[in-house]
Formats: structure tokens, C-alpha cells, sequence
């Protein structure tokens, strides 16, 4: 078999797929044997470049040309002028917005991916049970410059300028809180690293931890150092078994080499970490309620002040910060904060991950420059709404967070932008639905999540919620008042401003912006009793339409309930008393006789 | 002391730094609604959980409300306690809190009481907006206590004072969310738990959650039966409470008004615990003397110090607790149960009434006291020596019922032999009272001696742990009391461990003593109450003739008729008591 | 394993491991084929556990010298399992939707032969330079 | 006397747990992790041991045990059951699978079937949601599941 001398990569990502990379590869593919070069050249169908906007794109190896918006017809010309000739197509490079200037070279266009790889910088690259991979990708050289050339003073200086904020959700700027927690004295203070993500739909603290655990434990220990603390302690879901197994690798690895314990590289300073396990309960991500789970309690929040910064775990001056917030220091401190203050927008510095799920092509974990816009997200790097559907609606910051639509596709992502649009950047769940999303069960659905996993400490969120979830549940049963919408809204607004912590505060956001931004989908439940997403099952009726049912009986048969009657042959009908709208009629008919009304 | 500059209502106040909001408002009588706070002044004991959200304030440049109870006082801190977001906030949450609550409240044995029921009238709630879900759980009726926990608004008390207060631990918040309530392990009924039935729990309750067993109706079909001889005894601690029902001043002695009443329900005998008493300082004064002598002649067999046995909460703590200890508390019963021994016995023979048509009643200051006439070795062929106890809160309900217009009443004694009492008795109403009126008689039995002065004013206090050294001419007697079960424990395990060495030690369950029992008048944290009964009790011993126990001439005809000598062999089998281990022990199975 | 004591402990011991790794993978035309395979809990519960084994077994079996390493999460949920396969002298291709079928025609086809395969995952981040 | 009866093993067990975590209150999570890891789950005398051997009030405990959803009470089936709930599975139809493995099962979350053969759970998120909608039996997952697939992933185990 040949060695072929050059590949033609084609993007098969859905958006390029559209319009039309099938045909481009089978022209190509023609092209190339007119020319009798087929055990030369290979054509291949890729992935998704997260390009969409100037798609369909076709990259050239090994010479790294990357040709966009390039047309079937184009093939012929790539064949005839780049693969005999080896002269690149100038007309399908791509032009640099700012100096016009045509790209050839894809190496030179690292700009056009929309993806800064910071806090993620070894995931996926080095084996993360491995200590040696990390040293010899910079790894412990942040605290080696940190406990050789630095003063306490001088390394939260340097957090504080970078402008770096938690990445937890709250956005609290880290070196201030690095500060508080140095000011406060005491014979023992405690670094703490949360790592309880349970954002359902958010996964990038796992992430981390299972591809690069070593970068949490440095940047535990620098914050250590910067606060005066000797001891660390990672707070983990016990969910999370193959990220605890990598991190205790991790600190085993580092105590070997004396990277943890004793007088770390001579100077004097001691530190180590240990490990406490969360056991399901989503408000111990809230900084009080994690402290007192670790101390072996219940894991209820306490109110602040006092912050942890001031009495914390055991009742000592205590740092807590999630795990995203920690990967992102030796990279800090190791590059500077002029550096890492460059990226982002002026309150929002650096990167942040999202966990891109949902209805949407590249389902993924990506890592974005603060600033980007929804649309580029979604579009370019999600690679755009799956089977072709309307895009609805992108939920972000998990139950604490709301829903944003299509006229927040161009608001610029940051902690500031999203609150002001009624949601929250939370630990970076970002949830895409289209059109067969109902939202008033999306609503429901949060709901019923925060009133499971409330504490049942205060009375808003214990009841207050519970109250709220029974609302939405009576209006996607058909049986909502208009009375019920204001309710909603009053009831919202002061669990709001009465629950005792973050988790109660913000659990009535999902309601709050879906009924903003989707008033009318509340309207249409409640006043016409009809939910057009297809979602809520009291509000459909299943019905058989007699034109195109050939009678060929497989709905009937598959009836779990006997709903289904009619003769062979001859069009069925389905009672509706008996149908409990499961749906399995719908998978069976090859005709699409049925319908949800 | 430092101060800080706030405003209250566009009023400038001068607050203590540090100080929370709430109790900043309310030095300068500006009164915030609270729910879930419950302090017991002195007794170290806050429940702060912060949770009910009621006393919701606005503070200028803060996004959402704070909670009064939980927020410190700053300079320049601007806070309004009554602006329509407060008010409307505060009403929605006490909606909600109603929303999955049971609107019982007529037929509530908290009816009246309730802070609950008392905040939805203050802030008009007519209508409840919300509908759904209520939480459902089994009643508990344990032989003292009775939970509803439908009725839980989760404010935490209860369980605060039974681990922090009483480090019982029968109590723990479980489960979580809508599902959260207050119960013991496993939800199972207090009777399967570590309870001790102190009823801290049902005093500091501000709903209907917690009640005692009430037992009014059957003392009424008692009364009202002919066959039956209706006898009657009330506790000291009552009668410097009872008036608070009436709306008398905490503190007001009312003991003649009592009995009067008592009399005017149809009570046969209007007695007094306090009769009991006295015979329990010679029972139990004569027992500490024997057990120091023979500790002091070198008898191993014999261990100091002497715990005192009054209190049936204590009793049932050490019975759990301290199983180790079994032979260190006095062996003599309580005087309620003394009482009703005697009542049954020496009594009921002297009026020719068959035991079986003999009714005891008490009037107890205690939740305890009932669980305590319950037990079966307080029982003869399952007649019990007290039938019924029933708390103070009780004997108000029946004053009502029976429309005696208390205060108006004149004042009666008790009926004589079993009425008449010392200071002595009086002061077990209080804590270090068992034991002051023990050294009244010890002293003087010890050291032949007559006392000048009866009022050992070392030993008395609101101090949770206490101790003092009583010279006996010469012999140095080492005292230590401990009022609270928690204090109760902290001095145990002193003498556990060895760090202490006391010859007697006095313990009462509540706070306070008896005064603060959980069968009184509820003071919704308010300890001051429980402070004025404190001294109306030394005051009522003050104005006794006779305040040393064995100088009452009736317990002297009672030695002399019946029983003999103190401890000695009728006294052993009426007045003394053994007690059971109650502690769980893990065994292996099969 | 030593101790690193000081910043020069870890500079030397970084340089030792850089010149290891550029032996064994870098330009030389007798470098070894790496093989990452994304072993997060995403990616094992896709299937990565197998097809690390199968390389394991198979490169031994086929008589073929790689480098086979485990590694985190590369992004591409979406097409998990997710390899990363480094040809001497070529760029690295992450391969997506990499099941036992696949990882035989990526054996066969790239390592052996330069062919590519379908499922190629196109890297559509930058990753921040570390110094 | 109240009597506690457990299997001798169970008592050593726990006993050790519990001193490998030096009797402290404080590490009564790591504890109960440790002891369900071991016994399944976590019965009334089982808490009843903890709570002696860390000196603490069995109330405590079971609050505790209560509070967190990863400790159970009830043993589990042969082959435990979980549904993700995480958002990425919910707006993939996560809802109907779980509809559709009650109905085959016949029992509602949280149970196991007479049999003791399989239990149902609900769970948050497992961190494939590329996957989605997912379901765990035991340690395997599947992915990419669909209502019609129930019934053979099922058959499976039998």
C-alpha cells in the first residue's frame, strides 16, 4: 500500500457538512484520479474545526494550508494549483481582519481557534500520574520562584494584580481574599481547596484534577505560603474516584520528591495536604457548609461574617478556593500578573471553562478567554445546535444561574455581563437547548433540584422553594393561574433577599429568567394550556392521523397500556383516557401517523 | 467598653461594638420579631442558627436583607427595621412557614402561647397564599413528652438545648431541605432514645411542637369520683411561678392562693411536696453522714461523694451516663415519690382509706416528674404511690377550667400532717437548695451543735457549676453543685477523672433548679423570669419559722408514729430506691 | 526517587527528563510512535480503559514500538474515547469515536502506513505557552 | 441494659475504622465512608457502633447520615441502578429513561425489586455528558441510551 505524500483534510463538523463538504471530498476525490494521483493524495473527512463561520474549511498537510469558505467547485482549482502545481490558492486564505493580510500558514492563525488553554494547559497532554511530566512542563519551577525569590507581600501582590477572580462562581477576587486571610493571625491556618463541583452539567474541576492534579497541589502550596498556612485539605466528592485516586498519586509523588512536607527546596516553609471527602449534598460547594462537612458535620452554611477568612475550619483563618481558581496560579506566578491581566475584559481577567452540553454538536470542555461571545460558543466551537434545530436558550451557571437567549448571543462573557443578564457565571455549566426544550420545565427542573438538595436551615429556601417547585409543577399540569405567575415572581424576589446562603439566594434565578425571557411560554402553559416544546405531558394529547396510518398495527403492539385499538389494515385510534404519553407509538410508527396536538 | 454609630430608623444610636443588630434595636426599645433566637442569659446557652429569617432587617448598601440575630453592628451602618421590603419579606416568610404548618390552633395545647400564632396576628396574616405539600410525621407519645413534628417550624431550640445545654444528644436535625426536621436517632419515639425526659426541650419549643403529656382530665374524673380520696401535693418551685398564668409578676409567691384553689377543684387533701422534703433532708442528710464516717474510718466498700436523687431528669442522665457511678447517688427517693409513699401508706391507714381508693396528685414544676410516677418501682401490685403529675402550666389550665378568678382568691394553708413544712423544703425549689438545707441539718446532727445563722449564701447561685467548702466545726465538708445537665456532666467527669474530690454534690436538670423546670410557665428565653422566682423562693424561706428540716414537728410524729429512724428498715423500704443501668451496650449476635 | 532540595534540583531534574523524552520522540527517523489515550472518567466510561489495553497488547503482538502513555481530558466529549498519536516527525492527530475496530485501522492504516483514518478530532485550541 | 446486636466481624470492622481514624468525632464522614465501603450500607447498629466508638450521640449520627445522599440505610441491589439527573442528561430526555426502567422494574427510585437483583437511583451528573443521557449499572456505564435500549441492557443481568 502507498505512502501518501499529502492528506486533504475536509471539515465534516455538522455546520460544514450543511454546506456541503460531502460534495467537496467526492470532487476532490474526482479531481485526484483525473490526475492518477489517488495513492498519492488522501482526502479525509475531519472533525470540526470550530471554524464554522468561514466554513467549509479544507486543510492541506503536511504544509498546513488552511483554505476557508472553499466551494465543491473549488476542488478542481486546489487539485490543479495546490497539489500538482504546490502554488496555494490565495483566494480561498484566509484574510486577516485587522491587517488584510492573506494566512497561508495555519500554524500563524492560532488566533482563528477561539480557545486560550490556560487552567486546562496539561490536560490531555501529559500523564497526570506522572510527576516527572509535569516538572518538565514547568511544573513546581511557580513554587520554586515563589519560596526562592518572593516575599508573602509580593506573591499576593501578584494575585491581586493579575486580577484574577474565583472561578467557583461567586467571582470574589482571589488576592484580596489571600490578603484578608494573611492579615488575620493565628497558630494555625488552613488552605482549603473546593472541590465539591455539583453543578449537574459541570465537570471541569474533575476534569483538572484527573489530567493535572500536581497543578492544584503547587498552587495549594503557594497560597499556603502566602497566607502563612501549613496545611492544605481538598475537599472532593466521593463521586469523583478516578480524580481522588490521581490526587492522592499526586501528593504521594510530591512528598517523594519533597515537594510536600518538610522545608520545601530549603526554605524553611512546611506544607501538606489531605484529603476529606464529600457524600452528596450540592450546598457543601458553599464555602461555610464545606467547612463544617469537613469538621463532620452536617453540612449546613453558616451565616458570614464571620468569613472563613477569619474563623474558618476549626475555627481558624481559613482560604477557600475552588480547584479552576488554583490552576490558574502557577501559570500566574510564573509568567506574571501583566501577562494573565492582558486577557479578558477589564473586570474579568484570564479564562474560563465551560462545560459545553446539551443539544449541541461538540458536546466538550472548552477553555475561553473572558469576553467571547455566546454566539462564538456555541456556534463556533460547539459547532452549533444539534440536528439542525432552533437554538433557545443556554443555561449557565447551573441552579443558581438562568437561562440567556438569542439576544445575549453577542453580550461578551464575564462575571459582570452575565449577572446583569440575570444569570451567573457559577462554576461554568453551560447547558444549549432548542426548541424542544420546555422552559418552564427547565424552571421545574432546578427547582426540584435546589429543594433536594437545600440544607432545610432557613425557612426561604426550605419551604420558600419548595412552594416555588409546586408552582411550576401545577402550571406544566395545565392547572396554573395568572395568580400563580405573580406569586411566582413576589415569592422569587424574597427568597432572594431572605435565604441564609448563596445556594438559597440564587435558587430562584432559573425562574426569575425564564420568566423574563420567556413570559410568553409561562403565558401560553398557563392561558391556552399548551406547551409547544412537546414537553409537558398533561398539556399533549397523542392523536393517530387516519390519512397515513396504513393500520400495520406495531403502535398497538407496543402500547404499554392497551391505549391503542383498531383492525389490521385499517387506521388506529388512540383513547386518550387510557394514553399516559410515553411516547412509544412514536418510535414504533414508520409512517409518522402520529402526532402530539 | 467601644461604641459604634448606627442609625435605627433614622434614629441615631450609640450601639456596643460588636453587638448584633437585634440586640442593639432593643436596648433602645426598638423590638424586632424573632423566631428561631433563644437565649438563656448566663446559662451559656444561644441558639443563633439564623434560620427562620423573621427578623429580617434592611441595612443601606447591602443587596439582600440581613438577619438582626446574626449581623454585627457597624460604624456608620444604617439599618431600618420597618420599611415595606421588611415588612413584606417578614409576612412572606411567616406565610410560608404557616403554609406547612397545621392550622389547629384551637384545640393546640400551645393556643395562646405560641410565638407563632402570636407573630402571624401581629403582622394581619388572614389568608395563606401558599398551598402544598405539608409535612407529615407520627406523633411520639413518650410517658412525659409529646411530639408533633407537623408542627416543627425547625427553628432548632430543641435541639440546641438538649446537646449544648443538657448534652443529652436524644436530638439531631436529619434529613435535609423540605424533609429536614428535628428527632432522634432513627426517628424513633423519645422513650427508644437517650431522652431524660428533662423537658428543656418542651419549654424552649415556641410552637406546639413539643408539650408534656397532659393529664388534667383524668385528675378531674379522679376528683369527681366518690370512691376516690383525692390527695394533692404541690412542689415548692410552684407556687413562685404559678402566678405568671394569672398575670402576676415572675416571683410573686402566690402558696396561699394555690391551696385555696386547690381546695376549690376539690382536691380531699390540699398537701404540700415540701412535707416531703424535710423527710428527704433526714433520709438523705442521715445517709451522707454515715457515708462520710465510714469513708472516714477507712471503709472501702463505701464511696463519696453523695449525689443528690431529687431531680428524676438527673436520675434518668446518670442512669445512661455515668452506669459506672450507680452506687454514688443517695439512695433516697424524690420527694414527690416520698410523698406518695407516705401518702399511701401512713396516711391512708390514719384515715382508714384502702391504698386502691387513694388518688396522689402532684403539682410538679417538671416534665420529668411524670415519667418519673411511672416507674415501676415506685409502684405497689401496679398501684403507683403518685397517680398523676401534672406541671404548673396544668394546674393553671385546671384553675380555668374551673373559673376560680385566682387572683381574688384569700389565702389558705395547706391541711396538716402532710402540709406542713421548713424553709428548708422551700429552698428545693432553686438550685443548691437540696443541698443548703441538708447542711441546715447535717451540721447540726454532725456537730451536736445549734446553727446561728442558717443561710449558707456560698452555696447559692445561678452559676452553672459551683462548689464551696462548709466548715462542720472543724471537718471541712467540700460541696459542689451543678445545675443543667451539661454542667451536671462537666462536674461528673471531674470527679470521674479524678480532678475533683467532693463529699456531696447537688444536681438539678434545669437551669436554675426547679424554678426553671420545663412544667413551668413558659418564659421564651426570657431567664429573667426564672431569676425572680429564684429569689421569690429564698424570700418565702426567709419568712419560715422553722427552717431546718428536722426541727418540723410533723416530720418528728412521722419518725416517731411510723417510721422509726431515719434509714432504718421502714424508711429503707418506703423512702429508698436502686437504680438500673440504661446505658446501650453493643453485643455480639447469635 | 531524590529529594529536589533546591531550584537547581529541579532544574536538572527537568532538563534530565526533557533529554529522555526528545530521544525517544523527537525528528529521529528511529523515534517511537506516541500513543496518549484521554483517560478521564469521561473518556473510560467510553471505552478509552480498552483501547489503551488493546495498544498495549496489540503494538507487542504486531511487533510495533510506541509510546504509550495515559492522559486527561482533551475536551472533545463529544467523541470520546479521544487518542493523541504522534508520528516521528509529523504533527500530532487526536483521533475521535476511538473504539477497538478503530484503534486496529489506526495501527494498520497511520502508524504503519501514513494513511489517515476518519474521526480525526482538528485541535481547535491554543494552549498557553509555559515559559 | 439496652442491648445493640451485630455480627462480631461487623463490630472488629468498625472498631478498626473507627481507630484508624483515632476514635476523633470529627472524622465521623471519613468514617461512615469507610464502613459502607465495606458493609454496603449503613443500618440503624451499625450507627449505634460509630457513635460509641467516636463517643458521640447516635442522633448525631444519624442526622448526619441523613443529610449526605451518597450514605444509605437500605442495602442496595445486586446490580445498582443509577440514572444521571445531571442538566446534559435531563434536556436529552434523561426523564423517560428513568420512566421506562420503573416501568420495567416496577419499583420507584430508592427501592430494589423483591429479588434483591436490582435498586434504582437517581444521580447527579457523572461527568460524561457527552454522552448523555447515562446510566450506571454497578460500575459500567452506558451512554448514548435510548427507552427502547432498556429492555436489553436489562437482559443483560438476567
Amino acid at each position: 500500500m502507498a505512502k501518501y505524500k499529502m492528506h486533504l483534510l475536509v471539515c465534516g463538523g455538522t455546520g460544514c457538512s450543511a454546506s456541503a463538504s460531502a460534495q467537496i471530498v467526492s470532487n476532490l476525490n474526482e479531481e485526484l484520479s483525473k490526475q492518477g494521483l489517488n495513492n498519492d493524495v488522501q482526502v479525509i473527512l475531519t472533525g470540526c474545526f470550530g471554524f464554522c463561520e468561514k466554513g467549509p474549511i479544507v486543510k492541506v498537510m503536511p504544509d498546513n494550508t488552511f483554505y476557508t469558505e472553499v466551494k465543491p467547485e473549488d476542488a478542481a482549482t486546489i487539485v490543479a494549483e495546490h497539489v500538482i502545481k504546490g502554488r496555494k490558492v490565495t483566494r480561498l486564505l484566509y484574510t486577516d481582519p485587522e491587517n488584510k493580510e492573506r494566512i497561508s500558514d495555519s500554524k500563524h492563525m492560532g488566533f482563528y481557534k477561539k480557545q486560550l488553554r490556560i487552567a486546562l494547559r496539561n490536560c490531555g497532554f501529559i500523564d497526570p500520574e506522572n510527576i516527572d511530566e509535569y516538572v518538565s512542563n514547568e511544573g513546581y519551577a511557580a513554587i520554586a520562584k515563589v519560596l526562592t525569590e518572593m516575599t508573602a507581600e509580593q506573591v499576593i501582590d501578584e494575585v491581586k494584580r493579575s486580577g484574577l477572580r474565583g472561578r467557583g462562581g461567586g467571582g470574589f477576587p482571589t488576592g484580596l481574599k489571600w490578603e484578608i486571610a494573611s492579615k488575620n493571625h493565628a497558630d494555625q491556618k488552613y488552605v482549603v481547596c473546593n472541590a465539591d463541583e455539583g453543578d449537574p452539567g459541570a465537570f471541569m474541576d474533575r476534569s483538572i484534577l484527573e489530567g493535572d492534579p500536581h497543578s492544584v497541589i503547587e498552587a495549594m502550596t503557594i497560597n499556603g505560603f502566602a497566607i502563612g498556612a501549613t496545611k492544605g485539605l481538598i475537599y472532593i466528592r466521593a463521586e469523583y474516584p478516578l480524580a481522588i485516586h490521581r490526587l492522592q498519586v499526586a501528593i504521594g509523588q510530591a512528598r517523594e520528591y519533597g515537594l510536600l512536607g518538610k522545608d520545601i527546596f530549603g526554605s524553611g516553609f512546611d506544607f501538606d495536604i489531605e484529603l476529606r471527602y464529600g457524600a452528596g449534598a450540592f450546598v457543601c460547594g458553599e464555602e461555610t457548609a464545606l467547612i463544617h462537612s469537613m469538621e463532620g458535620l452536617r453540612g449546613e452554611p453558616t451565616f458570614k461574617p464571620p468569613f472563613p477568612a477569619q474563623s474558618g475550619y476549626m475555627q481558624k483563618p481559613t482560604n477557600v478556593n475552588n480547584v479552576e481558581t488554583y490552576a490558574n496560579i502557577p501559570i500566574i506566578i510564573l509568567k506574571g500578573a501583566d501577562w494573565f491581566s492582558k486577557i479578558g475584559t477589564e473586570k474579568s481577567k484570564g479564562t474560563k471553562v465551560f462545560a459545553l452540553a446539551g443539544q449541541i454538536n461538540n458536546v466538550g470542555l472548552i477553555e475561553v478567554p473572558m469576553g467571547i461571545t455566546l454566539r462564538e460558543v456555541i456556534y463556533e466551537i460547539g459547532g452549533g445546535i444539534k440536528n439542525g434545530r432552533a437554538f433557545k436558550a443556554v443555561q449557565t451557571g447551573g441552579p443558581s444561574g438562568g437561562c440567556l437567549t438569542e439576544k445575549h448571543l453577542d453580550t461578551p462573557i464575564d462575571y459582570d455581563n452575565l449577572i446583569a443578564a440575570g444569570s451567573m457565571m457559577g462554576s461554568g455549566g453551560m447547558v444549549v437547548m432548542d426548541d424542544t426544550s420546555c422552559m418552564v420545565s427547565i424552571a421545574k427542573f432546578y427547582l426540584e433540584f435546589t429543594v433536594e438538595e437545600s440544607c432545610g436551615k432557613c425557612t426561604p429556601c426550605r419551604i420558600g422553594n419548595k412552594r416555588l417547585s409546586e408552582i411550576l409543577d401545577k402550571i406544566t399540569k395545565g392547572n396554573g393561574t395568572m395568580a400563580d405567575l405573580e406569586a411566582l415572581r413576589n415569592l422569587a424576589a424574597v427568597i432572594k433577599d431572605t435565604a441564609l446562603c448563596g445556594l438559597g439566594q440564587t435558587s430562584p434565578n432559573p425562574v426569575l429568567s425564564t420568566l423574563d425571557n420567556f413570559g410568553n411560554e409561562y403565558l401560553e402553559h398557563v392561558r391556552d394550556k399548551k406547551c409547544s416544546a412537546g414537553v409537558c405531558k398533561s398539556l399533549m394529547k397523542y392523536v393517530i392521523d387516519a390519512e397515513h396510518c396504513v393500520g400495520c398495527t406495531a403502535c398497538a403492539r407496543n402500547c404499554p397500556v392497551n391505549a391503542i385499538s383498531g383492525e389490521k389494515k385499517m387506521p388506529h385510534v388512540i383513547n386518550t383516557e387510557l394514553c399516559i404519553k410515553c411516547g412509544a407509538c412514536i418510535e414504533r410508527c414508520k409512517f409518522n401517523a402520529i402526532s402530539i396536538k | 467598653m467601644e461604641f459604634v454609630n448606627i442609625k435605627i430608623d433614622d434614629k441615631p444610636v450609640q450601639a456596643q461594638k460588636g453587638q448584633m443588630i437585634l440586640k442593639a434595636a432593643r436596648a433602645v426599645g426598638i423590638e424586632i420579631p424573632t423566631l428561631c433566637y433563644y437565649e438563656l442569659n448566663g446559662q451559656q446557652l444561644e441558639n443563633r442558627p439564623g434560620g427562620c429569617r423573621v427578623c429580617v432587617v434592611e441595612v443601606a448598601g447591602r443587596k439582600n436583607l440581613a438577619p438582626a440575630c446574626a449581623t454585627e453592628v457597624m460604624e456608620g451602618m444604617e439599618i431600618k427595621t420597618h420599611s415595606l421590603r421588611v415588612v413584606n419579606a417578614r409576612r412572606t416568610v411567616v406565610e410560608l412557614l404557616l403554609s406547612d404548618h397545621p392550622a389547629s390552633c384551637l384545640i393546640c395545647s400551645k393556643s395562646g402561647k405560641c410565638e407563632l400564632q402570636t407573630l402571624a396576628q401581629k403582622l394581619g396574616i388572614r389568608d395563606i397564599p401558599f398551598k402544598g405539600e405539608q409535612s407529615m410525621y407520627k406523633k411520639d407519645d413518650s410517658p412525659a413528652i409529646i411530639r408533633e413534628m407537623n408542627k416543627c417550624i425547625m427553628c432548632r431550640r430543641c435541639e440546641t438545648v438538649c446537646n449544648k445545654l443538657q448534652t443529652v444528644g436524644a436530638l439531631s436535625a436529619v434529613n435535609r431541605g423540605f424533609m429536614a426536621v428535628v428527632a432522634t436517632a432513627f426517628e424513633q419515639d423519645l422513650a427508644h432514645s437517650t431522652c431524660t425526659m428533662c423537658g428543656q426541650c418542651v419549654q424552649a419549643c415556641p410552637v406546639g411542637a413539643l408539650s408534656e403529656v397532659n393529664q388534667t382530665r383524668q385528675v378531674i374524673q379522679a376528683i369527681s369520683n366518690p370512691a376516690k380520696t383525692v390527695v394533692v401535693q404541690t412542689a415548692p418551685a410552684v407556687r413562685v411561678a404559678l402566678g405568671e398564668e394569672f398575670g402576676l409578676e415572675p416571683g410573686t409567691i402566690v402558696t396561699g392562693q394555690m391551696a385555696a384553689a386547690l381546695r376549690r377543684i376539690g382536691f380531699d387533701y390540699v398537701f404540700d411536696t415540701d412535707f416531703a422534703a424535710d423527710l428527704t433532708i433526714m433520709e438523705e442528710g442521715t445517709e451522707l453522714l454515715e457515708r462520710i464516717s465510714k469513708v472516714m474510718a477507712g471503709d472501702k466498700s463505701v464511696r463519696l461523694p453523695i449525689l443528690t436523687s431529687c431531680c428524676p431528669g438527673w436520675v434518668n442522665f446518670f442512669e445512661t451516663n455515668y452506669t459506672d457511678m450507680l452506687d454514688v447517688p443517695s439512695t433516697a427517693k424524690s420527694p414527690q415519690q416520698m410523698f406518695g409513699a407516705i401518702a399511701k401508706s401512713y396516711w391512708a391507714e390514719k384515715i382508714g382509706v384502702k391504698r386502691e381508693d387513694m388518688v396522689v396528685v402532684s403539682v410538679m414544676p417538671c416534665v420529668a416528674k411524670k415519667f418519673e410516677c411511672q416507674r415501676d418501682e415506685f409502684k405497689e401490685n401496679g398501684n403507683p404511690d403518685v397517680d398523676y403529675s401534672i406541671t404548673t402550666r396544668e394546674l393553671a389550665e385546671l384553675i380555668k377550667q374551673f373559673n376560680i378568678d385566682f387572683n381574688s382568691l384569700a389565702e389558705e394553708d395547706f391541711d396538716n400532717p402532710l402540709g406542713a413544712s421548713t424553709g428548708a423544703a422551700v429552698i428545693f425549689g432553686a438550685t443548691g437548695g437540696v443541698i443548703e438545707a441538708a447542711t441546715r441539718t447535717a451540721y447540726e446532727v454532725f456537730t451536736g451543735k445549734t446553727l446561728d445563722k442558717v443561710d449558707f449564701t456560698a452555696l447559692r447561685g445561678l452559676e452553672g457549676v459551683r462548689s464551696a467548702t462548709v466548715d462542720f466545726n472543724g471537718t471541712p465538708i467540700h460541696i459542689g453543685i451543678a445545675h443543667g445537665l451539661g454542667n451536671a456532666r462537666r462536674l461528673l467527669d471531674m470527679v470521674r477523672n479524678g480532678e475533683a474530690n467532693f463529699h456531696a454534690i447537688e444536681v438539678m436538670a434545669c437551669p436554675g433548679g426547679c424554678v426553671g423546670g420545663a412544667g413551668q410557665p413558659f418564659h421564651h428565653g426570657d431567664f429573667s423570669k426564672v431569676e425572680k422566682r429564684f429569689e421569690a423562693i429564698y424570700r418565702e424561706d426567709a419568712g419560715k419559722p422553722i427552717r431546718k428540716s428536722h426541727e418540723n414537728p410533723y416530720i418528728k410524729q412521722l419518725y416517731d408514729e411510723f417510721l422509726g429512724k431515719p434509714c432504718g428498715e421502714k424508711s429503707h423500704h418506703l423512702l429508698h430506691t436502686h437504680y438500673f443501668d440504661k446505658s446501650k451496650q453493643i453485643e455480639v449476635e447469635g | 526517587m531524590t529529594q529536589i532540595k533546591s531550584l537547581a534540583d529541579l532544574k536538572a531534574l527537568k532538563t534530565n527528563i526533557q533529554e529522555k523524552m526528545d530521544t525517544r520522540a523527537k525528528g529521529n527517523k528511529d523515534g517511537l510512535v506516541q500513543v496518549k489515550v484521554a483517560m478521564a472518567t469521561c473518556g473510560i466510561a467510553a471505552g478509552a480503559k480498552q483501547v489503551f489495553d488493546y495498544f498495549l497488547t496489540e503494538s507487542e503482538k504486531r511487533g510495533i514500538d510506541i509510546v504509550l502513555t495515559q492522559t486527561g481530558c482533551m475536551g472533545y466529549c463529544h467523541a470520546e474515547p479521544t487518542i493523541e498519536v504522534t508520528v516521528p516527525g509529523k504533527d500530532p492527530i487526536v483521533f475521535g469515536y476511538v473504539d477497538v475496530k478503530k484503534a486496529d485501522e489506526i495501527i494498520e492504516k497511520y502508524i504503519k502506513n501514513g494513511e489517515l483514518v476518519e474521526g480525526i478530532i482538528p485541535v481547535n485550541y491554543e494552549t498557553v505557552q509555559k515559559n | 441494659m439496652i442491648k445493640v446486636k451485630l455480627a462480631e466481624d461487623k463490630i472488629n470492622k468498625i472498631k478498626e475504622i473507627c481507630a484508624f481514624f483515632s476514635n476523633k468525632p470529627g472524622e465521623v464522614i471519613n468514617v461512615l465512608h469507610k464502613v459502607q465501603g465495606e458493609l454496603g450500607y449503613l443500618p440503624a447498629e451499625v450507627q449505634e457502633v460509630i457513635a460509641k466508638e467516636l463517643n458521640m450521640s447516635v442522633a448525631t449520627v444519624y442526622g448526619i447520615v441523613t443529610f449526605y445522599s451518597f450514605f444509605t440505610m437500605i442495602p442496595k441491589g445486586e446490580h445498582p441502578i443509577s440514572i444521571c439527573m445531571g442538566t446534559a442528561c435531563y434536556v436529552r430526555g434523561s426523564e423517560k429513561i428513568l420512566d421506562e426502567f420503573k416501568r420495567q422494574l416496577n419499583i420507584v427510585v430508592g427501592e430494589t425489586t423483591p429479588d434483591g437483583k436490582f435498586s434504582l437511583n437517581c444521580l447527579r451528573c457523572v461527568g460524561a455528558c457527552g454522552l448523555a443521557p447515562v446510566v450506571l449499572i454497578g460500575e459500567k456505564v452506558y451512554g448514548r441510551i435510548t427507552t427502547d435500549k432498556v429492555k436489553e441492557i436489562l437482559a443483560e443481568y438476567n
